[in-house]
């Protein structure tokens, strides 16, 4: 069995072995869950250093023919195909990377009903691998919809009072983007008479520029919503409020960029006229995210209500890049996606371990903690130090290359974007002033203990991302080259043929 | 004469169909419903359907009608508190306007498309066979030819009727088994 | 006779219609089961008439659809009734009742 | 009566596309025979299972059977007739092996209710494969009548009774419309042969033809159960026996809508449909309707029967969605294709899930989503199974609902029908709202009443829910186990 | 010839031994944590917090000797060896460069290739020229001074050694800051420094206010880069390039290869010049350094008065042709520079804390660096930097050894006649006050003047310019003297029963003596152009002249004044600084009476100014408020309000659609019958209608 397939798998598997153990033998669960996460992210990771940047073809590609559909007189064949290419290589990378982690991190918070937990969040793992593996856009929307439902559980049962709203909310939110775009996948394929992504990605240019733009909107809805950009953003706060730590970790170190994934590899790869045409108003919606994430997380009383909102914040920036169809706004992204993944990733978790320690989150029970968990301390404040961009750390590459890359096209949306840099500042330090620093006061602060060592090594790995990124990002840069410039030379293709003259629309009759 | 006796006869057959709506006493009811068929058959006699005409009487009037009797007396409803005045059920009830509303509609419906749609034949149309159009012989032939399977199907729905009313009537079976 | 089809497919409209109005309005079980036997009826009549239309067209080559239908109809008219009637009996049974304003329970 | 008919009846291949429908018959009477003979009662399951399983024997062999018409053109026998006829079957088996041990004061009349089931498949068979208005209305009955009978099956319930009462009134009602459009059709057409009707063209725009096409559309809508001929549902769903009520959801609907695919859809026969283009716009909005009566209807409900009653309006919205893109679809028998894979899918989905009900409600009074809170702790592996049926019927991938849900908006889609596609698909998001409501009190509440499902000793039911479950979960990993059956 | 970049590898040892020493001392930190941690606990089960750094300090001395005996000590030993030797080799590169022929060359090590941007590689590459060689000495030269000291302040802190790593982190930054060769690798030194100005203000945290402070700083920092931000990208649309030297040599080509760039260019260096006023402290930008003054003192002396804050000139001279471009903007920056001297000096009259004092004369004299740049005399603000730092760099320091004298008093008025306590602080520090009021022959009083002179040469609007300039000259001397005075002489205001003031350990007087000749001396780098020709005058101006060539030149040099004027001006600013600092110095000798009387007569103009104007008040009002409203307006309107409020009205219309429907199913045969009715009617209608 080849890597890719195991690597999706893999889980699944698990997922059925700890099934089948008794209810509550809850160590053997965590263990055999924590093991199979592990392996599966040394084979993702060995996936990742296999993969050769400099090309940009799909690699280690797993093609079996699974069913076919009908499509209008004749049928088209689906396959179970996965590969990788510069577009998904870092996600595969950070999602396989996550999660021991964030299994590591469920000892703490997860005591009741840990069967079933581990059993989600192994489902949970082999759908996001397949949504950023897929090369066929059927097995896509399934992986897609697949990792709707373990969140929805993680969430509905061990997460915080209102769970019950947030993650119905989360769900039919979520849910009617992706419909729209099931709509959008039917035509695709009625129209190309295919459901290969990279044969859907040649052929579409055969599409007139009308059903291009009407596609790229059915496909940006579903994305915006994950992503999530304004306005469809108000469901990730309650989602990440109520949601368990390693749920929220989840959410938004790997869910929120399936969003962005799919814009780069659908929206713009497949439609890139339309997208032309549609990149202003989405770095528009970027910049105002930036802004009114920010703004909003200002707002915040809750310590994790507050970084979700600066996701809002943060993956503004992403959208902001991959619409500038600049090599740097591009890369930027594609690394900004990383970056975000790994400092909320981080920050989520410490949360995490506060809250179980003291069992709230709100700002104003805390103050001075720096002075009896300087560790956890130290950590604070390298994760908030990476996602304000600071030089050195991950967040500063991202957010730079994004900035510079959409001054080009955009430099006015930009010089507004680049005030983000500001309100970062403001509510992130805010927060850590209100948590760690000043005077400690409250007797059950002073009597809270420092993180032990299983927190620090889960931890660890991030941290050493962080620097790692923040000194060597072309590590990470030269796997993606390649695959970024061949989407930026269709769009650059695309641009040509509409100014020369639009294709007339192709009857598909 | 034959077309006089028609429209006298379908005069006869809506009159007793309104009773039939109209009768405060399911009784009456019975009775008009009678004289409908009664009149319906003599239509189906005059449009040259003898069979038709005779199975009319036969099973209609001869087997449903005494069912309905039946029933009727079997549950004593023949002094059953009588129902409100029709008129004033017609002027007291959202309903029975829907009703007029959807009734009339249908009407208008199958009058218009009876009018417009249906080619008017000339008297001087070609005389209809003696024995009429439904002759016992054909009709037979037909019945074990070309329509075998719906009358063997209508042996099974028969059979499920039996059970079915046997299910739904009897009293309460002796010793389940 | 030499009456124009059309007329007897307008009897039959009538009496689908007066049936149909006796369905909406009565309460009483019973009756709404003869007035389904009324609608049965029209249906008869249409298929007669049409039947004996046809025939004409045909320059008196008997069409025998027709009858053999509203054979068939009436068949089924005395199935329904009997089972109706059961259902009646049953109805009884359980509420000492046959008006319909009883038949009302299950609802929203 | 002259041979050459005989000799006509007696072929091999006429009898072969009858087998199914004879084998049902001749298996009624023998359960019947053997309720009648003394000692011989033990013999009632395995004669129905034997009739079942030879029934099914039949038509897979039936599969290869030339496509053709027989009986002097009054019964069409094709490979999706085979198809058809095991979904009845199929359909049947379920709500059978649900309703053993359902059923406590009625046990004495278990032989008639095999009986009448048996009947009722038939008669599907027979609307199913009818080539004609005369043959249909037959098979019509000979489903119906049964159906009525067992709805109120439980004679001493007065729901049930009047569950009954109200679906042969309806049923009663619908009949006679239907009798005078086909009446009416007959006129126009002078015919009542479906196929030779294909051939007219032009005659079928007349009015005469219209409004008889209206009124038998009319009540096919009543029997698969579409806006506004959809309101018996619910009350009469919740009145019948809850294996009663799988077999309506699931059977009735599929033979209604086998018939509207020869009516209206395209069909193997040639691919016309009979009613004139117009009608594809009228019954898609009526689909959109449906969905939206079917979806907000079940929203409100607490009783999940009722529940899952409304839903069922709602899938027959989405089926019917298939039909309306019948005139334009450009796929030959997309929509055939389409509503064979979504019954498939649905027969074991909601067969699945009312039979869960009545396993559950056989211990104790209607199951209400608030007795369900918890129950995932109590008896996780219904709970499991449970969720699985919500979750098809959601139509979330990679269970077998997806996948019907995506074959009929592909229809939709290639009828370039796609603002009702995304109507839809949003009201489909609706349908989720309630379906949530379902899991999220097993899964995500603690339980509030004190009734403890003891659920007996019921393998039957237990086998079959966890099949049900099983199949849901395959076809939709493997959907061309399925697909492949039918092009 | 020059050495190729692989001999000069060395060169990165020049930063890279602060980052070393800083990540030693950091993981001498994380091991002193464990003891740390057991007493934190020990404290919390006392239940008693502790709210004062110094007091955190006091408990350590006595209770917790451990901490300081341990490893946390060897962090000093570390920090000092590093900075020791980078600038022993800043000094090696430097005469190395000197020792070059052409003088406009520079030295370049290695570069190290960082982000690939897909169009143009960014590299961080360090390179010495002969205004980085000054930036550096001074950085490594005060800085090595400053850390000696540091380590007899620092004593006994329970954050001793993480004070020498966030120190030694600063200089890594602040070198790469003033040796990058591109705009992004000074980008990244200018946010590092940020960030350690933020650490190290906020270092005493569990105060309170200056975590605030640290907050407060970074964010003012932050606005400062935002515009900084979009003036690189600006130049690289403009240049399409990062490289500092390439865009200052190609600014003139520019200009006159295609003007319409004219525009650009000018909001470039706004841009930039914004992000030098967040840095510099420059008005409107200003109030965070006053604010910063909570951290500890050789904090101040290091970061807020010698190096950080004047990266902003850095800046400013590095892209001199950018802003040379254009006349107006150059004006600009003059009155900004003058604004903001005059605003601090007039402040610093009526401050109590004397690290306030201080405080407002940094930013004061920074203000007198931007009118040098304002009229194009880049030299002399380089000259007055350099001086400055060392002046400035003593007070701070003296200031911190009377601070540490008085156990952490501020408050001027509560000291007095401290010359008996603690001499050599006191000698020291008055060649520092002498130096920054510049008078005769001292350091400040060259720089000072030659920036004057260079203001009044320009003539035009810069004559108010050069009013203003000498009016703050005369503040400054009135402010430094009032603050001598006030706490060296008069009678003692403190409690000497309480304690005693002390003169500080030799560790901290070493330094005070070293920068004191520094400050008497440091005019020598550049004396007037009328001295004789022995004295090398204008020396800093010849060796900076391949730097600001390209500038002087696009903006015209001003014609030379006649050297009386000269002498005129020389003499009118000795005389200025002497007659305010004997003023001022009789006025406050016996005590504070005046100041208060000051206040009494008149509060309000008192809080005026001793509110800096009252421009932190405004930004409260104008600025914090209104976007803290903004946020929460955000938040409960147009998200919970508005989207959330769509999202849910839409399920619960969705409810009540349900329970409309709910009516309809009314149960009754005879309804549902006559719906099926009429909708058969409506259809055939319909069919037979549009047939």
């Amino acid at each position: 069995m080849d890597s890719l397939t195991l690597l999706v798998f893999l889980p699944l598997l698990g997922a059925l072995v700890v099934a089948l153990t008794p209810r509550d033998a809850i160590a053997l669960q965590r263990g055999i869950t924590f093991t199979t996460l592990l392996a599966v992210c040394l084979l993702g990771l060995k996936a990742c250093v296999g993969f050769d940047g400099s090309s940009a073809a799909c690699q280690q590609v797993v093609d079996i023919p699974w069913f076919a559909l009908p499509a209008g007189g004749s049928t088209v064949p689906v396959h179970f195909k996965l590969g990788l290419d510069g577009l998904s290589v870092l996600m595969v990378g950070l999602t396989a990377l996550l999660g021991p982690i964030v299994m590591l991190s469920t000892w703490g918070h997860i005591t009741t009903r840990v069967k079933e937990y581990t059993i989600w969040l192994l489902v949970m793992q082999s759908g996001m691998l397949g949504v950023f593996l897929a090369l066929d856009i059927v097995l896509f929307y399934v992986f897609w919809e697949l990792t709707l439902i373990p969140l929805y559980f993680m969430v509905g049962i061990w997460g915080g009072e209102r769970r019950l709203y947030a993650t119905i909310k989360f769900f039919l939110y979520t849910m009617a983007g992706s419909l729209v775009m099931l709509v959008g996948v039917i035509l695709l394929i009625y129209l190309l008479k295919t459901a290969d992504i990279q044969a859907l990605t040649e052929g579409a240019d055969r599409l007139g520029l009308t059903r291009q733009t009407w596609l790229f909107w059915a496909f940006a809805l579903a994305f915006l919503i994950k992503v999530p950009s304004l306005p469809f953003h108000t469901w990730l706060p309650d989602a990440h409020t109520e949601a368990p730590t390693s749920g929220s970790v989840i959410l938004a170190g790997v869910l929120l960029k399936m969003g962005t994934y799919g814009l780069l590899r659908f929206c713009i790869a497949m439609f890139p006229a339309a997208a032309i045409g549609a990149a202003p108003l989405m770095m528009a919606l970027g910049m105002l995210g930036i802004v009114y994430g920010a703004l909003l997380a200002m707002a915040q009383y809750d310590l994790k209500r507050l970084v979700a909102c600066s996701s809002v914040s943060h993956l503004g920036y992403v959208l902001l890049g991959m619409f500038a169809f600049t090599q740097a706004g591009v890369r930027g992204s594609v690394l900004q996606m990383v970056n975000h993944g790994l400092s909320t990733g981080l920050l989520f978790l410490l949360i995490g371990m506060i809250y179980e320690r003291r069992h709230t989150r709100m700002l104003d029970q805390f103050g001075g903690l720096a002075r009896v968990m300087p560790l956890f301390a130290l950590f604070f404040t390298l994760a908030v130090l990476s996602s304000v961009g600071l030089p050195g750390l991950n967040g500063f590459v991202g957010e730079y290359l994004i900035l510079l890359g959409s001054f080009e096209p955009q430099p006015w949306i930009t010089s507004v974007a680049v005030t983000g840099v500001i309100f970062g500042a403001i509510y992130l330090l805010m927060a850590t002033r209100k948590l760690l620093y000043g005077p400690l006061e409250r007797p059950e602060n002073k009597a809270l203990s420092d993180i032990n060592l299983r927190e620090v090594g889960l931890m660890l790995p991030i941290v050493v991302l962080f620097f790692w990124i923040g000194f060597a990002p072309n590590t990470f840069l030269s796997r993606t080259d390649a695959s970024i410039d061949a989407l930026l030379a269709r769009v650059a293709k695309a641009r040509v043929t509409l100014a020369a003259e639009l294709p007339r629309e192709p009857d598909h009759r | 004469m034959a077309n006089l006796i028609f429209y006298v006869m379908a005069l006869v057959a809506v009159v007793a169909a309104l009773g039939v709506v109209s009768a405060r006493n399911p009784m009456m009811s019975i009775l008009a419903l009678l004289t409908s068929f009664f009149a319906l058959a003599t239509i189906y006699l005059l449009a040259g359907f003898q069979t038709l005409a005779a199975v009319q009487i036969l099973v209609y009037a001869g087997a449903i009608l005494v069912l309905f009797l039946f029933v009727i007396m079997l549950l004593n409803l023949a002094d059953v508190k009588p129902l409100a005045r029709i008129d004033l059920v017609l002027f007291h009830e959202r309903k029975a306007i829907w009703t007029m509303l959807v009734a009339g509609s249908l009407l208008g419906i199958g009058a218009f498309v009876a009018l417009q749609a249906v080619p008017v034949v000339a008297a001087s149309a070609p005389a209809l066979p003696d024995q009429g159009i439904d002759g016992l012989q054909a009709l037979a032939d037909a019945m074990f030819s070309r329509y075998l399977l719906p009358f063997e199907a209508v042996s099974v729905l028969l059979l499920a009727t039996a059970v079915a009313v046997l299910v739904l009537a009897k009293r309460k079976r002796g010793g389940a088994r | 006779m030499s009456v124009p089809p059309s007329h007897l497919f307008v009897v039959a409209a009538l009496l689908f219609s007066i049936g149909a109005a006796g369905f909406f309005l009565r309460r009483n079980v019973i009756v709404v089961l003869m007035c389904i036997e009324l609608m049965l009826n029209a249906a008869n009549l249409s298929f007669l008439a049409a039947s004996r239309m046809h025939t004409l067209a045909h320059g008196g080559q008997p069409d025998l659809q027709g009858p053999i239908f509203a054979l068939f109809v009436i068949v089924i008219a005395a199935v329904e009734a009997a089972v109706g009637l059961a259902l009646v009996i049953a109805l009884y049974r359980n509420k000492q009742t046959v008006s319909l304003d009883e038949v009302a329970e299950l609802k929203d | 009566m002259n041979p050459q008919v005989l000799q006509d009846f007696l072929r091999p291949e006429s009898l072969w596309a009858l087998a199914p429908f004879s084998v049902l018959c001749l298996g009624a009477m023998l359960v019947l025979l053997a309720d009648i003979l003394p000692g011989t009662g033990v013999l009632r399951r395995p004669l129905f299972l034997l009739t079942i399983a030879a029934a099914i024997v039949c038509t897979l062999r039936g599969f290869s059977a030339p496509e053709a018409t027989y009986l002097m053109g009054s019964f069409h026998h094709s490979h999706a007739l085979s198809a058809w006829t095991l979904l009845f079957l199929l359909s049947g088996l379920i709500a059978f092996e649900f309703g053993q041990r359902y059923y406590r004061e009625e046990a004495a009349f278990l032989a008639e209710h095999d009986v009448l089931m048996l009947t009722s498949i038939a008669g599907m068979v027979l609307m199913a494969g009818a080539a004609d208005l005369l043959t249909f209305f037959i098979g019509l009955e000979t489903l119906s009548v049964p159906l009525y009978t067992l709805a109120a099956f439980r004679r001493a319930r007065s729901d049930s009774v009047e569950a009954g009462l109200k679906y042969f009134m309806l049923g009663a009602f619908a009949a006679a419309m239907f009798l005078y459009g086909a009446a009416l059709v007959y006129a126009a057409t002078g015919t009542i042969s479906i196929e030779v009707m294909r051939g007219l063209g032009t005659t079928l725009g007349e009015p005469l033809a219209l409004v008889g096409f209206a009124l038998i559309a009319g009540s096919l809508f009543f029997k698969v159960s579409v806006f506004p001929f959809h309101f018996w549902v619910p009350d009469v769903y919740q009145g019948a026996p809850t294996p009663v009520t799988a077999f309506m959801a699931t059977g009735t609907k599929a033979a209604g809508f086998a018939f509207l695919l020869t009516l209206m859809g395209q069909n193997a026969v040639n691919g016309k449909p009979v009613l004139p283009e117009s009608a594809a716009w009228i019954v898609g909005w009526i689909a959109v309707l449906t969905m939206a009566a079917g979806n907000l209807g079940a929203l409100v409900q607490t009783d999940l029967k009722r529940m899952l009653a409304y839903s069922g309006v709602a899938h027959a919205g989405t089926m019917l969605l298939a039909i309306a893109a019948g005139w334009h679809d450009t796929q030959p028998h997309g929509a055939q294709d389409a509503l064979l894979y979504y019954m498939a899918a649905y027969v074991f989905t909601a067969g699945g899930a009312f039979g869960l009900l009545a396993w559950l409600e056989s211990e104790g009074g209607a199951v209400t989503v608030e007795s369900l809170k918890g129950l995932s702790s109590r008896k996780p592996l219904l709970a499991a199974a449970m969720a699985v049926f919500m979750l098809s019927l959601g139509g979330i991938p990679p269970l077998g609902g997806f996948w019907g849900k995506y074959l009929v908006f592909a229809c939709a889609v290639r009828a370039e029908m796609i603002p009702l596609a995304v109507i839809g698909v949003l009201m489909s998001v609706i349908a989720l709202g309630y379906y949530l409501k379902v899991i999220v009190a097993m899964y995500m509440q603690p339980q509030t009443e004190t009734r403890s499902f003891a659920l007996g000793s019921r393998w039957a039911a237990a086998i079959a829910t966890g099949l049900c479950a099983l199949i849901v979960l395959a076809i939709g990993l493997m959907p061309n186990w399925v697909l492949e059956r039918l092009g | 010839m020059p050495p190729t970049q692989a001999d000069l590898v060395w060169m990165w040892w020049i930063p890279l031994l602060p980052l070393i020493g800083s990540a030693v001392c950091g993981i001498l930190h994380l091991l002193t944590l464990r003891s740390r941690g057991a007493w934190a606990h020990k404290a919390g089960g006392h239940g008693h917090g502790h709210d004062h750094g110094h007091d955190d300090a006091g408990h350590a001395d006595h209770d917790h000797a451990s901490v300081e005996a341990g490893i946390g000590a060897l962090a000093y030993p570390v920090a000092v060896l590093a900075m020791a030797v980078s600038f022993v080799l800043a000094l090696a590169a430097v005469v190395q460069l000197g020792s070059l022929s052409d003088i406009a060359v520079s030295i370049e090590g290695p570069a190290w290739q960082w982000i690939d941007t897909g169009v143009f590689p960014i590299d961080i590459s360090i390179v010495i020229d002969r205004l980085s060689a000054v930036m550096v000495l001074i950085v490594t030269g005060v800085g090595l001074l400053i850390h000696v000291y540091a380590g007899g302040y620092m004593k006994g802190d329970p954050g001793f050694a993480k004070f020498f790593a966030y120190l030694n982190l600063f200089v890594f930054a602040m070198l790469m800051l003033v040796l990058s060769s591109n705009l992004v690798g000074l980008f990244v030194g200018w946010e590092g420094v940020g960030l350690c100005s933020y650490l190290l203000i906020g270092f005493w945290y569990e105060k309170g206010w200056p975590a605030e402070a640290g907050q407060k700083a970074f964010v003012m920092n932050r606005i400062g880069d935002a515009c900084f931000l979009v003036g690189s990208f600006l130049l690289v649309h403009l240049f399409g390039t990062l490289d500092l030297s390439d865009i200052a040599g190609s600014v003139a080509g520019k200009l006159s290869s295609d003007p319409g760039a004219q525009f650009e260019l000018l909001i470039a260096g706004l841009c930039l010049f914004g992000g030098a006023c967040g840095k510099s402290a420059q008005f409107p930008l200003f109030t965070w350094l006053p604010d910063a003054m909570a951290g500890p003192t050789p904090v101040s002396a290091l970061i807020h008065a010698a190096t950080m804050v004047t990266a902003g000139v850095y800046l400013l001279v590095r892209l001199n042709p950018l802003f040379a471009a254009n006349p107006t903007l150059m004006f600009v920056i003059a009155c900004v520079g003058a604004l903001t001297a005059f605003i601090a000096g007039t402040t610093a009259l009526v401050q109590r804390d004397i690290k306030k004092v201080l405080a407002y004369s940094t930013v004061s004299q920074l203000g007198y660096m931007f009118l040098a740049l304002g009229t194009g005399a880049f030299a002399s603000a380089i000259f007055h930097l350099a001086t400055h730092a060392f002046f400035k760099a003593l007070l701070f320091l003296g200031a911190g050894s009377v601070i540490h004298g008085m156990h952490h008093e501020q408050d001027m008025h509560k000291m007095g006649n401290l010359r008996r306590y603690m001499p050599q602080t006191f000698l020291t520090f008055v060649v520092g006050a002498a130096a920054l009021s510049g008078l005769p022959l001292m350091s400040g009083f060259f720089s000072k003047d030659e920036i004057l002179a260079h203001t009044f040469a320009r003539g035009g609007g810069y004559y108010a310019l050069w009013l203003i300039g000498i009016v703050t000259a005369a503040l400054t001397a009135f402010y430094t003297w009032r603050m001598v005075a006030l706490t060296f002489f008069g009678p003692e205001r403190f409690d000497k029963a309480k304690f005693q003031p002390h003169e500080s350990s030799s560790l901290m007087t070493l330094p005070l003596l070293v920068l004191a000749a520094l400050a008497i001396l440091g005019g020598a780098l550049s004396f007037p152009a009328v001295f004789p020709a022995f004295l090398q005058p204008e020396y800093m101006h010849d060796w900076l002249r391949p730097v600001t060539e390209p500038g002087v030149e696009l903006l015209g040099a001003a014609h030379p004044l006649p050297h009386s004027t000269e002498w005129i001006l020389l003499a009118l600013g000795a005389l200025v600084a002497l007659v305010f600092a004997h003023t001022a110095f009789h006025r406050f000798k016996h005590g504070p009476q005046t100041d208060l009387a000051t206040f009494e007569r008149s509060p309000l103009r008192a809080r005026f100014l001793s509110e800096a104007w009252g421009i932190d008040a405004l930004y409260t009002r104008f600025v914090v408020g209104p976007v803290r409203v903004l946020g929460l307006v955000v938040a409960a309107l147009i998200d919970g309000t508005l989207i959330d409020g769509f999202v849910n009205g839409a399920a619960q219309a969705a409810l009540s659609g349900g329970m409309r429907l709910r009516r309809m199913t009314s149960g009754s045969i005879a309804t549902y019958g006559l719906w099926m009715g009429a909708v058969t009617a409506l259809i055939a209608i319909l069919l037979v209608w549009n047939r």
